[in-house]
């Protein structure tokens, strides 16, 4: 198997986090795994986004210019990602800030309130974990319980509710990813 | 089996280093590679028999591993191209001194101030001395996060075995990105002693000095045989490189580094489309790999190198190659990064 | 009779190569009969610098490394910190420590290393045959300032330790000079008192030291011993600058 | 009583110690050395004191003193 995804949103979205746990969530399940930053100003300005690779072959190229997934948390990612998806591919919109139409009709398209439920969640930040949460489902890439795994591991020292919040986003994700 | 651990590039150097026995470090930070310098405040700072200094310039800062060094101790600093060009006075100096060390390089697109995005524009610098004088370091090119981690102890060895700086030329995409990496056990190496040289106090025996000329140029030219002699050494005994497919391939990649990488993906990529795409990927850049390049051109009489540069490992190739095939060269520069369908469809032009 | 002055044990029997005449050889024994006075030769490295010093390794007996111009605290910040209990010192001139090196003398003074700097102020480029130095006087004629050193054009001389004195981490700095026996005497205090405080692991010392360059200043050993007393000192004042009591 | 001993090889001829000596016993020699200068040799040694600012004054480290 190859999955390559692009996740892509504004500085403060969470969206290397999101990229790191499923990165550690495969290389858990043991596959081969690679995540790599758009690093630089850009980080500073509008949007960031990282690449994640998952393989049960040895990863060549890091480059990603036409991954199979991406999971887009504003509207200017959209913009920039919604063209290179491949054909028969995935995307994981953040419906609460982007209202735009998609215009592909040959990939599969999730729609996730993300920063709607993250706030009925009681913390706006959480938004990362349910686009992240649906994915997972979606594209069963990894295991929700890998994720669970790695997320006890990344905020390892972090206070227990924080990982908890992070859990219940994520499964409120899993839930919207089970009903398209 | 060591257990496997996320890491970015940058941090798994510094990670490597240590495990290495490296306790000191000495650096100013240059984005892409800032990870590592902050890796190595983390954990030197709160070690014992250790020291992390974050130095007023690249050019004091190897200067302090220049010193460090003198003492026999592993030491190391680390930057990206505009830094490593600052450091090039104290590499010649350490050069010329048989001083081990560890130097690692995270290049960046160039020249000048250049950008930040990764590059490999500084082949000819890393591997034709980049100083003043005629020296060479050794010089590894990682692939991959594991590389980097491998490499990085593999460039402790080297240096103290042949008592010259070594280093590690990788970019800025392979010092941000994050793989699975294990920090495996190590065969102990049988290194010399470093007693004969090291400033330590010269108690119970004569001065040692360590310096870094002579004036008289008969003597300062034997100086320079003996290192010659070295890199004879290198050449016979420490080339490194990866093959693939060179036995009946259609034509020969060389690339190293992350170009490399991607070349692994137009191989796959060529071979749904049935063209038999073989690669060269020197690991050592110094030794050169020449003669497996030299042999391939033998038999096959297609070479296309590709490298995030216009064009510098290529006059390697060529040397090696020596006119018994054609070479053609594939290159972006300033930080670009060449996809896989662009180099497919440059190699097309070839066949 | 009992020897009561002769060659200190720092000093290897190899004859200085300095002109006639040039303070170098005056700042070395000094140097050396400290680190025999503490009786730590074998445990110290010495770092010399380019310049006319640059062959001081021949003559100090005890292990030494050559620094890039300019870059002798540097290499002295790497050896000190990957072996503390050595006792280093550098031994630099006025290019070597003021112009070239400027960076590299304020940080390591900054960062408190625990080390002794010999610094050799003669107001001239020595080796390279008489060009200005950081520390040439304002009137001062040298190859590169034929008509005398412009302040206009090209700045007054540098007042190294006052300026490093204004840095919190240093510990001792001091000016010295070595026209005359009496000021050889404090100058021999002053250098002891520098390595008494990094023996004791209090912080950065250095002793700025007045010398002369007879040849490239074109005087008389002698008169250029003078010309140092009526011009140097009265611009660069003796005495200590900075001392560990006040850093207490 | 005191005395000095210059050597005479190393003597460089600088006269520095000349105008250092209290007693003025210290002068040029008539004879170069082997490096062909004119070395500081010592006159009256009877009055010599064994203050030693000769050899503080040397540069070259030539002078011993005997006390």
């Amino acid at each position: 198997m190859l999955e390559e995804v692009i996740i892509a949103g504004f500085g403060g979205q969470g969206v290397m986090l999101m990229g790191r746990l499923l990165a550690y969530a495969g290389m858990l399940e043991g596959k081969n795994v690679a995540w790599m930053p758009s690093y630089g100003p850009e980080m500073r300005g509008g949007t960031a986004n990282c690449t994640v690779i998952i393989s049960s072959e040895e990863i060549a190229s890091p480059v990603v210019p036409y991954p199979k997934s991406i999971i887009v948390m504003n509207k200017p990612s959209l913009d920039k990602f919604e063209a290179t998806v491949q054909k028969d591919g995935l995307i994981i919109l953040n419906e609460s800030l982007i209202d735009q139409k998609v215009n592909r009709d040959d990939v599969a398209i999730v729609r996730v309130p993300a920063n709607d439920i993250a706030n009925q969640l009681g913390n706006l930040r959480v938004a990362n974990m349910v686009a992240l949460g649906a994915y997972i489902k979606k594209s069963g890439v990894v295991k929700l319980k890998t994720i669970f795994k790695a997320l006890e591991k990344t905020l390892a020292g972090r206070n227990q509710k924080l990982i908890d919040l992070n859990k219940k986003a994520l499964k409120q994700g899993e839930e919207l990813g089970k009903e398209c | 089996m060591a257990e496997k651990i996320l890491m970015k590039g940058n941090e798994a150097i510094g990670e490597a280093a240590i495990c290495a026995g490296c306790r000191y470090y000495f650096g100013y930070p240059i984005t892409p590679q800032s990870e590592l310098i902050a890796y190595m405040a983390k954990k030197l700072l709160k070690m014992k028999d250790a020291s992390f200094v974050q130095a007023e310039s690249e050019l004091a800062a190897i200067n302090m591993v220049y010193g460090a060094a003198s003492t026999g101790v592993r030491v190391m600093t680390s930057s990206s191209s505009p830094g490593i060009s600052l450091m090039q006075e104290g590499i010649s100096y350490i050069a010329c001194s048989e001083v081990p060390c560890v130097v690692v390089n995270m290049m960046r697109g160039g020249p000048g101030l250049g950008d930040i995005q990764p590059a490999q524009g500084d082949y000819f610098q890393a591997t034709k001395g980049g100083g003043h004088g005629d020296y060479h370091l050794i010089v590894l090119a990682p692939s991959s996060v594991q590389e980097l981690v491998d490499l990085t102890m593999d460039a402790f060895d080297l240096a103290d075995k042949y008592r010259n700086p070594a280093m590690i030329l990788g970019d800025g995409l392979l010092g941000q990105m994050m793989e699975a990496v294990e920090f495996k056990e190590r065969p102990k190496v049988d290194l010399p002693s470093k007693e004969s040289w090291t400033l330590v106090g010269c108690k119970g025996r004569k001065p040692h000095w360590i310096v870094p000329f002579n004036l008289n140029p008969s003597v300062l030219e034997k100086m320079n045989l003996v290192i010659n002699e070295k890199y004879k050494k290198l050449k016979e005994h420490e080339v490194r490189y990866e093959s693939i497919n060179i036995e009946n391939a259609d034509l020969i990649i060389v690339a190293y580094g992350t170009v490399a990488r991607i070349v692994k993906t137009v191989i796959q990529k060529a071979k749904k489309e049935g063209i038999n795409i073989g690669l060269i990927r020197p690991i050592t850049l110094f030794p050169f790999p020449e003669k497996i390049i030299s042999k391939t051109a033998e038999r096959i009489k297609k070479f296309l190198v590709v490298e995030m540069s216009l064009g510098q490992m290529i006059e390697d190739v060529k040397l090696a190659v020596n006119g018994k095939a054609e070479v053609n060269f594939y290159g972006r520069c300033g930080g670009i990064i060449p996809t896989p369908i662009e180099i497919l469809k440059e190699l097309n032009k070839y066949l | 009779m009992k020897k009561v002055f002769g060659r200190p044990e720092s000093l290897t029997e190899t004859p200085f190569t300095y002109c006639p005449g040039c303070h170098h050889g005056i700042a070395h024994r000094l140097v050396a009969e400290v680190l025999d006075e503490f009786g730590v030769r074998e445990n110290t490295i010495g770092v010399c610098p380019v310049g006319c010093s640059v062959f001081a390794y021949l003559f100090f007996n005890c292990d030494m490394i050559c620094a890039a111009h300019g870059r002798a605290p540097a290499i002295a910040t790497g050896i000190k910190r990957s072996k503390p209990d050595s006792i280093v010192f550098t031994y630099q001139g006025d290019g070597d420590l003021a112009s070239i090196g400027t960076a590299e003398i304020v940080h390591a003074a900054n960062r408190g290393e625990n080390i002794t700097v010999i610094f050799i102020n003669n107001a001239i480029y020595g080796m390279t045959g008489g060009q200005m130095a950081p520390t040439t006087l304002v009137g001062q004629v040298t190859q590169t300032s034929p008509y005398g050193r412009d302040p206009k054009t090209m700045g007054y001389p540098i007042k190294m330790a006052e300026m490093l004195s204004t840095l919190k981490s240093a510990t001792y700095i001091s000016r010295v000079a070595l026209n005359k026996p009496s000021n050889i005497i404090k100058a021999k205090k002053s250098i002891k008192k520098a390595f008494q405080i990094q023996l004791e692991g209090k912080g950065f010392s250095m002793v700025e030291i007045l010398s002369t360059c007879p040849t490239n200043w074109g005087l008389s050993p002698i008169e250029a011993s003078k010309w140092l007393e009526e011009n140097m000192i009265p611009y660069y004042p003796l005495g200590e600058f900075r001392t560990p009591e006040e850093v207490a | 009583m005191a005395k000095i001993i210059i050597d005479q090889e190393r003597c460089k001829g600088c006269e520095l110690c000349i105008p250092a000596c209290p007693k003025h016993i210290i002068i040029m020699s008539e004879n170069f050395n082997k490096k062909g200068y004119y070395p500081a040799e010592q006159i009256n040694p009877e009055e010599c004191t064994g203050c030693a600012f000769c050899a503080l004054t040397c540069p070259d480290v030539a002078i011993e003193v005997y006390k």
